[in-house]
């Protein structure tokens, strides 16, 4: 915050440090609990197998692209809910959070139905965008699994934020994408940060919709919660779990790295 | 493109990279749930084949005319057994056992995964459905929940898969207590080409190809029965 | 063709209008804008700035009808009346982030910048964020941010009324010299009447968000065409009618007195003069040898003291006006309530509007 | 925005309005498809069954339990992330994003393991909350799924509204708690509709979680998305696509009259 | 015992620091802060209120420590330089939130804050939300809202600074009445010495995070301790030498003349004496009759036109000080550069500092 004003203990904080360490404590008791389960040569050996390894890589990489193509579409379709006025407004507001009360696998079944043998999906393969069953469909389910989230939190951020700060950008001669770039963005840094966070979680974590579109095939479009899913089908607990315990490592390392560059205003 | 149980994944994987060297071409696997595999079908995504873990998969396709009849196969056996937790808490030796007050079992939905119905199926054989009902704690979806709970001790027994414990077993989570063959239901894994498959040559090739000898020795390799005879 | 030409203006927000306003303005005109608060001044800028579509009228910037252009197209710089600086820029890249839209060397851009800051002092602070800033360091953040950019057209709003009195002054003659300097053209609110003395030349008055009055400073201060406009610079409008006219004078009579007057008018005609505060000189006996065509009696009927300088409230038989002295004035004149004092006014000062 | 500012349309207005109609439309298509899988008589004569009935009432009731109490607990744990200094808030913060990055049945797992038979579940246990298995179960299983999104969106709006806002109703008389309520809540109107948005569409949606947690025993534990999988086992595609579609008429009706709710500053 | 005791107060901002503030106020003592921007004023205020934690020194308030005290608890009323209105409350909430802490009853709620709101002329606004306000309404919202709770203890930060000459003459009266009946103490920060005159009794000035000099309004205004202070206040202050004492009147040798005061001193002590320039009288010819003990030759070296008021600056031999006049004083005297006068000082006028 920058500021350094008085503060005194009082009862408040006490009381909301206390609901938040209560919380804390739970997640962290469940997120470690699962630590315990398998045993520890298991999993050092599960760790090093080239399956894992394999889904590891893709996992980070599908991650990686998707967060980086759900913001690039976020961003300006969060602008444009909250600036801008226009026909049928609600409408698009709710079809883009739709998608957020969708069981994986509904959401799932719903991409494959339009990539799947659509005319959409047909002009999506002539210019070489197979989503279906390939890796490209991994990072496609996984985009549209978290696009809504971050759609949402970026609309409420550019609510926030004071539309006066970029019409004074553009008196002084910049031009609305310029503006953009120069003031809404920068302005808007928290709640990007935010909506990142929750769009590289939500990636790496979507299992049924990248189950569905993508398939789940071996060593070819395996993400880290597949493999744990296959592993889980044929009994194999072990490697199963030794993946949940890669993506939990993963996420909390993405996650801590990325809240660590947050700054207040 | 084939779509396969989940469950059948390590020889599927073997059998698929054989056939791949054979032929000289690509095949793709998709695994997933019986259920979630199905709906794919639904879909009206093309497949090839399709095999997933029960018949009943197989004969609800073959309503909706998905399947052609004259390709599907018996592969393999596929055997319920009691499974406990290690250490056995509620001291489950059998079936009758099963019905005990305060024993806490964990069966599938007799109507969702084959595990369930085969279950049911199993109760109803040995006369114990209604005795049974109290105890029952979950009715569960997935049959992979059924393993999770006993591995975990929630519950103090279940009925699943026996080719699902290997792990389970041998890292000392559960026990498995085997149901004797004549008070038993055995159920195999069925294959079929689909009726609107891409490559209908190929797919009837691998169709043969996994049920054939060659075949069968890789099943038996990961530890299933054949059950060809 | 004027520069700056603002035709027949509305502006309805619902609760309040913006109406009938029309102004033209040549290039280098230093207008200011001056009228009660919640007039509708700080609406007319950001009318002017596209902020606000009007809802009827058009504004003309150099021929051009820029109604319903882009703001970023407009080219005019603005001080806002709350600053409104980038929190998230530096108070540096605040001032130069106009600037380097028009200039690309950075060496320059920065030469620019810290002459500025120096002028303004606030070259301290370049490095530091705006929300860290006292009110009128923001405020001078803001001039330097429109003034660096030199657009032709500026518009301030209230752009001196944080400071202290010596850093205001130091202001207005640094505004003074680069306005010269650039021929810009410049709309200025501001409350504070000796703002608009020191730098305008032409006065738009306010009310209810209406234009009252729009002239050359002179016209409007000394020849205030309404009372509202008379009590608000503070000048006292009396009505009389022409009596005689004769040497170029013109000789009212109003109510009680005869007024010499320099501005010429009909006989007979209702007129209303105007009077300027500071242009009565206030004595005790007649005073000798003065050129001054006017010497009223009158009574102090009270004495308003306002710090240093004071208001003596005269009344010539029924007509009230003031006077507006220093205080030592009144200790030198030791004039107290209810004296008789004569009221000496020059007949150039007398103004018939 | 209460502002009627000059709109002239422009190229930018184009170009983010275009982006957000061609995602919208996808959105569309993807959720329309869905519509046209079963057969309308299908449809209209699952509506009806019981099974239906019930999964939805039961989908309803524990959404909207889940989703007050997952507001209970994000704000102020939102407000404490934004607003105290405290050791360990890094640690809070990444902690309590995790989550988001599980694979439903993950965190299934990890709810298990605590609310089942440790000291945690048998406490809990003892005092009448028995989360395993039962219909409290489900309730528990959305609530810590749509919890860290809440926990998020909350902490980025709080970081947006200028904290001497509330040290001016401080400075009124006004207590640290009467503040909160009647300056900081107010003033995070807008977040605090999106993450109500985002938590209940995510609690109605959520499967995994409560699949694990619950059990998804038919007609006991049952919810829309368990209806859905559980028919789709039973080989019935026009149950489970119908439930698809109530679930998505739910929360499309839910989501609509929400975002209506919305304020501009 | 003291009503407000801040002793040796220190803040430290990194580059900027408070330090060494001593003020003791009395219960009604209305203090005007004065000092040029970026001096501290604001963080003082803000400091007493408690949104900074001083480093050093304690702040009593009756007696009672609070410096560590929760805000809440100091029941302190303020208005901020920038307003902070709630924005999402109407006008009339506003205004009545601090009201309804205290007072349960609708009905007077809402009488009280009509009858506020019809004093500083915003009752037509209750209904709106702040940021549809202008400047001005804003900051009378912000001080109705501030009045209305009738705090022991008020602060306010440049409270008129957005209003207009008429309204901001109004809104001093106003708080003058509301002060006065409530016993209310007060601290104003100001730029416009005017407020300090029309309200203050006690005056603080600042610079650089220093206190320069606090005390009676007349002892500062007329007795500046420091070049600075004169400066600012805009007295003179001239260094001279004590040569002679007789009849009460102390006889100082300043430079090139000799100045009479009716301030004691000792003989042969070096002193600085303030005038003020709005109490010297200029004359052309020596004036007859006078009660004046001071008359001093000097000349016109510079005539600073401010609106309706010109700053003469007198050089008598090389000693230079300035007179405060209005317009009409330098017409009627027919003052030109150059000319020669005389400066005449009432003995009472010229302080020993
Ligand atoms: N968005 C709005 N909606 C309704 N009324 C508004 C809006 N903005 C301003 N007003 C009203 O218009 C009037 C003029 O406002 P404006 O800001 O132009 O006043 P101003 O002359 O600049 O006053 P000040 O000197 O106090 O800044 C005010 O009464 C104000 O309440
Ligand atoms: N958060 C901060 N961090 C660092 N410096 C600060 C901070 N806040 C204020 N300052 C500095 O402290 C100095 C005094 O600030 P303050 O706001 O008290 O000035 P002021 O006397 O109120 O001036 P003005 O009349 O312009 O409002 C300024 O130079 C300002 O830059
Ligand atoms: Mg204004
Ligand atoms: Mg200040």
């Amino acid at each position: 915050m920058g500021i350094r004003a008085l503060r005194k203990i009082s009862f408040f904080h006490l009381s909301f440090l206390s609901v938040t360490f209560f919380i804390t404590l739970l997640l962290l008791l469940a997120i470690g609990s699962l630590f315990f389960v398998p045993s520890w040569e298991d999993v050092a050996q599960n760790i090093w197998s080239p399956e894992m390894r394999y889904s590891l890589r893709l996992s980070l990489i599908t991650g990686f692209i998707s967060t980086a193509l759900v913001m690039l579409f976020a961003l300006p379709i969060g602008y444009a809910l909250s600036r801008f006025h226009f026909w049928g407004k609600g409408f698009v507001k709710t079809i883009t959070d739709m998608p957020v009360a969708f069981p994986e696998l509904v959401l799932g079944l719903c991409l494959l139905l339009v990539f799947g043998s659509t005319f959409v999906g047909d002009f999506l393969n002539s210019i070489g965008l197979n989503f279906v069953f390939t890796r490209k469909g991994v990072a496609a389910a996984q985009f549209f699994t978290a696009l809504p989230y971050a759609i949402r939190i970026m609309k409420s951020t550019f609510d926030y934020i004071d539309p006066r700060m970029e019409f004074i950008s553009r008196s002084l001669g910049y031009s609305q994408f310029e503006t953009f770039f120069n003031v809404s963005l920068p302005l808007a840094k928290n709640g990007i940060l935010a909506s990142t966070v929750i769009s590289f979680a939500r990636c790496i974590g979507t299992f049924g919709t990248v189950l569905i579109l993508a398939g789940g095939s071996y060593m070819k479009t395996e993400v880290l919660p597949i493999t744990l899913y296959l592993n889980i089908s044929y009994g194999n607990m072990g490697m199963a779990l030794t993946s949940g315990i890669v993506l939990m490592v993963v996420s909390f390392l993405a996650i801590f790295i990325f809240e660590k560059t947050e700054v207040g205003f | 493109m084939i779509f396969s149980g989940a469950g059948l994944i390590k020889p599927m994987e073997e059998m698929r990279h054989n056939f791949e060297q054979k032929h000289n071409i690509r095949t793709d696997v998709h695994y997933g749930g019986s259920g979630e595999i199905f709906a794919c079908l639904a879909a009206g995504q093309p497949a090839d084949v399709f095999i997933p873990g029960a018949e009943k998969y197989t004969d609800d396709a073959l309503k909706n005319g998905w399947v052609i009849k004259e390709t599907i196969h018996k592969l393999v056996l596929h055997e319920p057994i009691i499974v406990v937790p290690m250490g056995n808490p509620a001291n489950v030796n059998g079936l009758m056992d099963l019905t005990r007050p305060g024993v806490k079992v964990a069966v599938g939905d007799p109507k969702a995964p084959a595990i369930g119905r085969v279950t049911k199926q199993i109760f109803e054989k040995n006369g114990i459905s209604e005795k049974i009902n109290p105890n029952i704690t979950v009715l569960a979806p997935t049959v992979n929940q059924l393993l999770i709970y006993v591995a975990l001790r929630q519950v103090d027994a279940s009925i699943i898969w026996k080719d699902l414990t290997s792990w389970a077993e041998e890292k000392g989570k559960l026990e498995v207590v085997p149901i004797p063959k004549e008070k038993n239901i055995i159920q195999t894994i069925p294959t079929a080409v689909c009726t609107n498959a891409p490559n209908k040559e190929l797919a009837v090739k691998f169709n043969d190809y996994i049920a054939s000898e060659e075949g069968m020795k890789i099943w038996t390799k990961w530890g299933y029965e054949p059950c060809g005879k | 063709m004027s520069f700056l030409k603002i035709e027949d203006l509305h502006l309805n927000l619902g609760e309040f209008f913006l109406q009938e306003i029309f102004i033209t303005l040549q290039q280098g005109d230093y207008l200011a804008v001056i009228g009660p608060t919640g007039a509708g001044k700080t609406l007319l800028l950001e009318s002017i700035i596209g902020f606000w579509k009007p809802d009827r009228g058009r504004i003309h910037l150099v021929g051009k009808d820029i109604t319903d252009e882009l703001p970023e197209k407009r080219r005019i710089g603005i001080v806002y009346q709350d600053y409104a600086l980038l929190p998230h820029f530096t108070v540096y890249e605040n001032i130069a982030y106009g600037l380097k839209k028009k200039e690309k060397e950075k060496k320059r851009i920065r030469e620019k910048v810290n002459r500025m800051a120096a002028a303004l002092q606030i070259d301290h602070l370049l490095h530091r964020t705006p929300t860290t800033l006292s009110g009128g360091e923001q405020q001078r953040v803001a001039l330097a941010r429109a003034l660096i950019v030199e657009p032709k057209l500026l518009l301030m709003d209230e752009p001196l009324s944080a400071l202290d009195p010596q850093t205001r002054r130091e202001a207005r003659s640094l505004l003074r010299k680069i306005i010269s300097g650039s021929h810009t053209t410049v709309i200025h609110i501001t409350h504070d009447l000796d703002d608009a003395w020191a730098l305008a030349n032409k006065v738009a008055i306010f009310k209810d968000g209406k234009m009252m009055q729009f002239g050359l400073l002179q016209d409007v201060f000394h020849c205030p065409t309404n009372r509202f406009v008379a009590d608000f610079v503070g000048a006292t409008l009396l009505e009389g009618k022409v009596e005689e006219r004769k040497e170029g004078f013109t000789i009212i009579h109003v109510d009680d007195f005869h007024l010499v007057s320099l501005d010429e008018s009909t006989i007979g005609e209702s007129v209303r003069v105007a009077i300027r505060p500071e242009n009565i000189v206030v004595c005790k006996s007649i005073p000798k040898d003065i050129s001054a065509q006017n010497i009223i009696r009158a009574k102090v009927e009270e004495i308003l003291s306002e710090g240093t300088t004071c208001v003596l409230c005269l009344k010539a038989n029924h007509t009230a006006f003031s006077v507006f002295v220093a205080n030592n004035a009144v200790e030198r004149l030791d004039l107290k309530q209810n004296d008789a004092v004569y009221a000496v006014i020059k007949a150039s000062n007398v103004r018939i509007v």
